[in-house]
């Protein structure tokens, strides 16, 4: 029979061992969310090579990135082994996004996948690239046809006190049949397109495709667009 | 029990009163409630100015006076409710056998009375602010209807459009000249969004194949933020953008250069 | 040992037992009621709503309001059928026997009638399109009518069946027949229900 | 309050007679572990079955018009309404109805084993209709959501400590958000009228057990079968909508929805089953002499929670089928492009909402209003005025769901007259607290566990209440609604009120349910932990909110960055307090201190039954001759 002193003892071993349990079990759940949440998703990363006088007469550093649209997700490298789901059209190798600040950025993309139809046409408007424009295989245009588009490149974030606005809408060209990927298949030519724009200062943005690719859940915004990491994804400016 | 107060000692009104007063457990009471009732008044005058963002229209100022201001009509509620709580708090007994019995005090009609009246009394007034307020509201939007400016605000998952008709251009912030009435026309393309102008102090849902419509008349320069204040996937949280109220002549000036790149920003 | 079986099985007479379990059964009709009222009111809202004006587009299969009447019709014979059987407990048998026919006959109809709703609908340019909220809102209804149809049946099929054992307390019986009865009646209304929304296309 | 005399040796059913026996027959080898073989079989017998008649989830499923997501979700639905289906079979619950199909009801020995006569702890996992072991059964159910519900808010809490949402990606935010919604709704809605309501409650009508003891294991296993479905959520992806889920949202999101669709469709059932049964019990078991004026406040507050459930869940339960239907054949209800919208799911979601939050306050209130006269030792105060409160809030809250609506546009000219149901909703709730402090006044309160919840009741409840009149306000709901403001106002409520409610509840009849004292010095620290946590979390989201921060954001701007810092820590402090709470409970248990018969000095009758209690809980019935509330010496 032990004495109460020693019992009141146990007792508070006990009850800072099961404490600490809890505290593990609920530590260990977080770790397994944040294993879970696909964060660290392979990131690009702008390379500044010379500077540039932009339009508007200032001289920027001038970084360069490059990236790719997927009409299926296996030829982006960037789902694991399995190449992600089956028949889902995917940005590629890219998604999380690093450019550097007040900076004037090429982004480069080659796009294989072809659409129907956007919900909202206001963004088969080019907007927030330098000149209002975007090159496709040499051509300039400041906007696509309705239905002439396969996904949209559209960059926001949160208009916060502490970071720059920065809003950028590049509608990439549908590719015909015969020029969109098939997965095994060595790569057709698709579309070369390539904009520029101005970064501001640090801050946390995140990008999307405004074109309705998921399969015909409702307004076909479903599936690949709910999912992380295919049609959607972080841009860190730094 | 008052009847039986009545009966036992007949005094005029102000002996009453002062033998009320006498009652250590009233003057207790009365403490906490002028105490609390103070405090929950300055919480109201002081916080909600301080807390909540830059009132940009009358709209805003009539939600932050109705925070401000029902704060301090409650206040004295939750005064009595707090006095009588810190009244038995402050008689707390230990132990590990019930204490003795208190007053065998199992009902007393008029204070049930008197206390429904008075909750009713509150949520009349309640009522009727917001009543008056509403009223104004839609007041003004009808009388300001034909010099209204019309803007189509679309909600796409996760981006706002804002579409000027007159002006014939498209936008993805939402620039406004200061003391237009305004006219939102708000619609979705795709799931529920809810428009939230924060400073404009005005919200409306977003649905798709449906127009809902609210009216705000900007009467202050500067910033403000457009939110999207109904849960609608991945990117819900970033479904935001910049807004500006301007001087009439900055506006124009800000259209014609949107025009100039083909209508679309 | 006995006396203990006694008060837990026993410690209310059969009058009490058969009052409470008709109550039970009550509330949850409220429930089911509930349940029902949450589809009438989808049918009317959706149909005075008529988005997009596509509540029933051109050319859309649909129901004529008979058609819904016929497929409640069953509820209404059963109702009445059992009614009868509980004011005369002679031909108790005979009328169990004939709900369940009843029913069953019902139930087939109904499930025919859906069984021919198509839900896609093809337009001018050959694309598949669903078949819009009348389509919805009707087999909701029929479904629920299909629910009710298996519930009773198994109801009546348990009343037919005990017709036949002599092993039932008959006090408890008799109240089991008028609990019963509650629900034989709800279905009838149910399924009025069901018929007079379904008859405002 | 009665003449009842009771005599120890009857306590123990085991002991005062032989154990009945009956034949082994198919009831006496079915349990838990059986329902849960026939369960996974049918859920994975169902899942290949149908994955081969779509011959790949993935298949477009032209011929039909419907896509691979669409046979996705109906693969998945049918897998796991099979799954409920098989454990019910496999667990006996379908004995009874078939029994009485045939013909052959249940023999008296029959109706014995399954109530767990003289059965060890083995009754727990079996179809078991003893009330006092369904209690048990709701408060181990309902530890375990709220375990799983705390331990997402942790999750959310830590991810909003900063800015730039780098703890979880925001789809799984999202998913956090809606599962712990769902969880604590579920967790909160049967925290008092599942444990208590079920052990406690007839006992102290005088009752025998429920009216209808089958019914009442069957709406626990059937809840039981949801749990698991609800967890399936995560590991199907998760789901985007927050626990409203709102259509269409809910008909674009992934396979994860399906679980919560199910989930709701199977506990709208066990709801209905329990609310049925403890109505019922309550109308028509009560012991001689216990009119309604005599009957304990608790008994009537969750008498009338349940009864305002059952008709308030099956609307719930339509959304969530046509939701279901949407997703799978695709029908129209909420897709607007084909005449659907979603202002129907907003409706038919509220009108079970807004009934819903005080089928959740109510039973927590009445718990305190249980205690509050046993610890300040003077009778209730104006026991009419709480029923009062009690039946206008109920008859109230159903005429009220669209001030969820105000600025969703549906039908902007009713907002007025919903707006002035909704503020006469706090005349009612004021009876209330004048119930409480009326009580305490001239007190001289017994400071115990059950007592320090009823003061932490009247300052959570107090701000929850107040803050709600600014949220009902029109004008005022067109900058709060949609913000943290509401975020923290319902937790103010729900969590402040209620939860505080029903934790007073249990440290109240632990001793009759465990026959154990709960801890004290454990039970002290975690409620200061808890209350002053739950204060600096709510009070600082307040904060944000006013400051204009939106609900469900995963990420947010720099400016609400040090209301969520505070929130944050507020959470922790909140977590760990849990943590104790969890702890005092289970070791004390296992390993408390003895409880005496009746350790308040409380009248009501079930403080005059020992521990363990007997299986027909009174030896003979007992006879009520007064109000339960006789404290208090007379006033001259």
């Amino acid at each position: 029979m032990a004495s109460p002193a020693t019992s009141q003892s146990k007792t508070a071993i006990g009850a800072v061992i099961s404490v600490v349990v809890g505290i593990l079990v609920v530590a260990a759940v977080g770790t397994t969310l944040h294993a879970h949440s696909n964060l660290d998703a392979p990131s690009g990363y702008a390379k500044v090579n010379g500077t540039i006088v932009a339009p508007d007469g200032k001289t920027y550093p001038h970084a360069f990135i490059n990236d790719n649209v997927f009409a299926d997700a296996a030829d982006s490298k960037i789902h694991g082994s399995s190449g992600g789901h089956a028949g889902w059209p995917s940005y590629g190798p890219y998604i999380n996004l690093v450019l550097p600040a007040h900076t004037y950025v090429t982004m480069t993309m080659h796009v294989y996948d072809g659409g129907e139809k956007l919900n909202t046409p206001y963004f088969a408007s080019v907007v927030g690239t330098v000149g209002g424009t975007i090159n496709i295989d040499g051509k300039n245009v400041s906007s696509l046809p309705n239905d002439g588009v396969q996904h949209t490149f559209t960059l926001h974030g949160l208009p916060t006190s502490s970071q720059d606005p920065l809003f950028v809408n590049v509608p990439l060209p549908k590719t015909p049949e015969g020029q969109q990927d098939e997965p095994g298949s060595p790569l057709p030519k698709g579309y070369t397109v390539t904009f520029s724009f101005i970064t501001g200062g640090k801050g946390n943005y995140v990008w999307n495709c405004e074109y309705p690719c998921g399969d015909s859940t409702y307004q076909s915004f479903g599936a690949v667009m709910g999912a992380p990491g295919y049609m959607n994804g972080k841009v860190t400016v730094i | 029990m008052e009847h039986h107060d009545d009966e036992d000692l007949k005094p005029t009104p102000g002996e009453r009163v002062k033998q009320v007063l006498k009652d250590r457990d009233v003057r207790q009471v009365l403490f906490f409630f002028v105490l609390f009732t103070a405090l929950f008044s300055i919480l109201g005058l002081w916080a909600y100015p301080r807390w909540m963002p830059n009132i940009m229209s009358k709209e805003m100022r009539g939600d932050e006076s109705i925070m401000i201001w029902f704060t301090v009509i409650s206040a004295p509620i939750a005064g009595i409710v707090l006095a009588f709580a810190m009244e038995s708090f402050i008689d707390i007994q230990k132990g590990d056998t019930p204490p003795e019995d208190g007053p065998a005090i199992s009902g007393h009609t008029s204070t049930v009375v008197i206390w429904t009246a008075l909750s009713f009394l509150f949520c009349t007034v309640a009522i009727v602010w917001g009543m008056t307020e509403m009223n104004t509201w839609s007041q003004d939007a009808i009388a300001k209807e034909s010099s209204a400016m019309v803007v189509n605000v679309t909600g796409a998952q996760w981006n706002w459009s804002f579409n000027y008709p007159a002006q014939g251009i498209t936008t993805h912030e939402l620039n406004l000249p200061v003391n237009q009435p305004i006219t939102f026309n708000v619609t979705s393309d795709d799931v529920n969004h809810s428009f939230w102008p924060v400073e404009l102090g005005v919200k409306v849902d977003a649905n798709r194949l449906a127009i809902t419509v609210v009216h705000v008349t900007p009467d202050k320069i500067g910033p403000f933020e457009v939110k999207c204040a109904e849960l609608c996937g991945i990117y819900h949280a970033y479904m935001e953008t910049n807004g500006q109220v301007e001087t009439r002549a900055d506006f124009d000036h800000w259209v014609s250069t949107v025009k100039a790149q083909g209508g679309a920003q | 040992m006995a006396n203990q079986i006694e008060f837990y099985v026993h410690h209310d007479s059969p009058e009490k037992v058969g009052r409470r379990e008709r109550l039970g059964v009550r509330i949850l009709i409220v429930a089911d009621g509930s349940f029902l009222f949450a589809m009438i009111f989808s049918w009317f809202y959706l149909r005075n709503l008529n988005t997009n004006n596509a509540w029933l587009p051109k050319g859309v299969h649909s129901y004529t309001a008979a058609s819904g009447w016929w497929a409640v019709a069953a509820f209404i014979v059963a109702a009445i059928v059992h009614r009868s059987g509980l004011a005369k407990a002679s031909n108790r048998k005979m009328t169990s026997v004939i709900a369940l026919l009843a029913l069953t006959i019902g139930m087939v109809y109904q499930w025919n009638q859906m069984a021919h709703m198509p839900f896609i609908a093809q337009d001018a340019a050959g694309r598949n399109f669903y078949n819009g909220a009348y389509a919805s809102n009707w087999v909701l209804l029929a479904g629920a009518n299909m629910f009710h149809y298996i519930i009773t049946i198994f109801i009546a099929l348990g009343l037919v069946i005990r017709g036949y054992r002599a092993s039932v307390d008959p006090v408890l019986e008799e109240w089991r027949q008028r609990t019963a009865g509650s629900w034989f009646t709800w279905c009838a209304v149910a399924g009025i229900l069901a018929a007079f929304t379904t008859s405002f296309k | 309050m009665t003449t009842l005399t009771h005599n120890p040796a009857a306590s123990d059913p085991a002991t005062s007679r032989p154990v009945p026996q009956p034949k082994k027959s198919l009831i006496t080898r079915l349990h838990m572990g059986t329902g849960m073989v026939v369960g996974i079989v049918f859920c994975w017998g169902t899942y290949f079955v149908l994955r081969h008649h779509f011959s790949s989830p993935y298949r477009i499923n032209h011929d039909e018009g419907l896509t691979d997501s669409h046979n996705v979700n109906i693969t998945l639905l049918a897998s796991m309404f099979m799954w409920c289906l098989g454990f019910l079979i496999g667990i006996g619950a379908l004995i009874g109805p078939f029994r009485w199909l045939i013909g052959k009801d249940l023999t008296a020995e029959e109706q014995l084993y399954l109530a767990g006569d003289g059965q060890d702890w083995k009754r727990y996992f079996r179809y078991c209709t003893d009330h006092k072991v369904v209690g048990i059964q709701y408060l181990v159910g309902v530890m375990t959501l709220l375990g799983a519900g705390g331990t997402m808010a942790m999750m959310i809490r830590t991810n909003l400590v900063t800015p730039g949402s780098h703890f979880v990606a925001p789809h799984v935010y999202n998913s956090l958000v809606g599962l712990h919604g769902i969880t604590m709704i579920i967790a909160l809605i049967i925290v008092s009228t599942g444990p208590f309501g079920n052990f406690i409650m007839p006992i102290m009508i005088g009752a025998a057990d429920m009216a209808f003891p089958r019914l009442n294991a069957l709406s626990w296993w059937v809840l039981f079968t949801a749990i698991p479905v609800l967890c399936s959520a995560w590991f199907l992806g998760g789901i985007p909508t927050g626990w409203t889920a709102y259509a269409p949202l809910s008909t674009q999101a992934g396979p994860g929805m399906n679980a919560f669709l199910a989930t709701i469709i199977i506990f709208a059932l066990s709801t209905a089953v329990a609310g049925a049964n403890i109505t019922t019990t309550v109308v028509a078991m009560r012991a001689k002499g216990m009119t309604w004026n005599r009957v304990p406040i608790f008994v009537v507050g969750a008498t009338i929670s349940v009864a305002l459930a059952v008709p308030a869940f099956p609307t719930f339960m339509a959304a969530m089928i046509q939701t279901g239907l949407d997703r799978t054949f695709a029908t129209g209800f909420y897709d607007a492009n084909v005449g659907g919208s979603g202002w129907l799911y907003a409706n038919l979601f509220w009108i079970m909402g807004h009934p819903e939050v005080y089928v959740i306050l109510i039973p927590g209130v009445a718990a305190l209003m249980e205690i509050a006269p046993v610890f300040v030792r003077k009778p209730l105060f104006s026991y009419g005025a709480a029923i009062a409160g009690f039946a206008g809030i109920a008859g109230l809250s159903i005429l009220v769901w669209a001030h969820h609506m105000y600025m969703s546009g549906w039908m902007p000219s009713l907002n007025g007259p919903f707006m002035v149901t909704t503020e006469f909703i706090s005349i009612p709730t004021g009876l209330l607290f004048l119930v409480l402090i009326g009580t305490m006044w001239r007190g001289r309160p017994w400071m115990k566990l059950p007592m320090l919840s009823v003061y932490a009741f009247i300052w959570d409840f107090l701000i929850g209440g107040i803050t709600g009149i600014y949220l009902s306000d029109v004008p005022a709901d067109n900058y709060l609604h949609g913000s943290m403001y509401v975020t923290a106002h319902f937790h103010y409520t729900l969590m402040g009120a209620a939860l505080t409610g029903a934790i007073g509840g249990l440290a109240f009849w632990f001793p009759k349910m465990t026959g154990r004292m709960l801890n004290e010095r454990g039970g002290y620290i975690s409620f200061w932990l808890v209350q002053i946590g739950f204060n600096v979390l709510f009070l600082g989201m307040f904060l944000s909110g006013a400051e204009g921060q939106p609900r469900r954001v995963a990420d947010y701007a720099q400016i609400f960055a040090h209301a969520n810092l505070i929130s944050t820590a507020g959470a922790y402090s909140v977590g760990l307090g849990a943590l104790i709470l969890l702890w005092s409970i289970i070791h004390s248990a296992r390993s408390g201190k003895i409880a005496p018969m009746n350790p308040w000095g409380s009248k009501t009758l079930e403080w005059t039954v020992p521990y363990p209690v007997p299986l027909v809980n009174f030896d003979e019935p007992p006879v009520v001759t007064s109000d339960p509330y006789g404290y208090g010496r007379s006033v001259k």
